[in-house]
């Protein structure tokens, strides 16, 4: 199953398109919370303090666990309305 | 209760009138109706605004929205709620945002439409990039305080 | 502004709709509309009300109606504001008030519009009487709070 | 010019249509203040502590004077909205 990483607005433009991330690796990288989830994904880059995630469509913080089939998302502070 | 995220431009007071029409169960029953309408302007920060697009994050939008019209609807015993949002590319003086409650007092009307404006504002996923003349972009980075 | 005293009932999401068409020099520039609309219900007190009548002081309404508009024009940077209110006999469910202000930011909206209905709830002169089912007419002795 | 005098709502339940008072009257009986209008059509019925007073349109208080051609209000607590 693996697990959907997505990024919107600005964080897209950081960090590129939607990925995902094989069971395979999320094992052998010991992949257990969205922390690790961004260091993965991020390859040296800062995550700046403002930045939100959600998983499953929940607002959660970075030492949130995550487990296999879990869809995480990493975003700017939001503008809509 | 209704959240409606809406690709093209819509037309408020008709969509009020609409949605009104067709709560026949509120008859005789509701004394406020509280709303709010946010219009995109043409300026920003001291630049002209030409365009802009408005990104959302599919699913948990709705359901984000959904989540505060259903809390607001226990603490203020609103009878009715609605919320429409624009995303995509939008244009000067279109309505972006629709915030509609009908309660019976108006004290739960006012403070509810309010409060479900300002989770909105701060809490849903939606990102705004403006096209300024000349034909920069740039994303907002963050919203203005409501309180 | 524009200050509306009308015997007869109105629609609040038309008259909203052709009040922001003739506005055309607000083109772009107002970001928020806070509108508030009250309506008749059908039960007031633990008593079900079958129709009022709603006296007003002719003169006297409009000018104090015209002084809350200016000040809260002053106040919260209004750009634009309207009041509509019934007179007369009303049945449930006609709409007895529109306040809608025009502004460049919501906080101000909201504020304005809530302060503008306060007031009118408070100080203009209009008198409503209750006419109960079997009969029985009453007037409303007062206003309750809405803060 | 005389003083034209209007009740509303309950309060013309309770004092009856509008009146209003002579030139005559009002120098013969003296009357100054709001208070003394009131007490000249009152005949001796009390003013509740909650009865708003206009002068001209504008509020104004018992003590308020008045002069010859003004409109003078009695109403109960408004209603309206």
């Amino acid at each position: 199953m693996g697990i959907h990483v997505k990024f919107f607005a600005s964080m897209r433009d950081l960090m590129g398109d939607d990925r995902d991330i094989e069971s395979e690796i999320i094992k052998e990288k010991a992949l257990n919370t969205v922390d690790d989830i961004w260091n993965y994904c991020a390859e040296g880059k800062e995550r700046s303090a403002n930045v939100l995630i959600a998983v499953n469509m929940d607002y959660v913080n970075g030492q949130s666990q995550i487990k296999e089939g879990d869809e995480v998302a990493f975003f700017p502070p939001v503008t809509g309305g | 209760m209704k959240i409606i995220i809406d690709s093209s431009p819509f037309d408020p007071w008709r969509i009020l009138d609409e949605y009104q029409k067709n709560m026949p169960k509120l008859d005789g029953q509701y004394g406020a109706t509280a709303v709010f309408v946010g219009t995109m302007r043409d300026f920003n920060e001291g630049d002209n605004v030409s365009e802009m697009f408005l990104e959302h994050y599919p699913g948990m939008t709705e359901r984000h929205l959904e989540n505060i019209c259903q809390q607001a609807t226990g603490e203020y015993q609103l009878l009715e709620s609605l919320v429409v949002h624009r995303v995509g590319v939008i244009k000067p003086n279109d309505p972006i945002v629709l915030v509609a409650v009908w309660t019976a007092h108006r004290k739960q009307a006012f403070e509810a439409c309010r409060e479900i404006m300002e989770d909105l504002k701060s809490k849903a996923p939606f990102w705004k990039k403006e096209q300024l003349n000349g034909g920069k972009d740039r994303w907002v980075d963050k919203n203005t305080k409501g309180y």
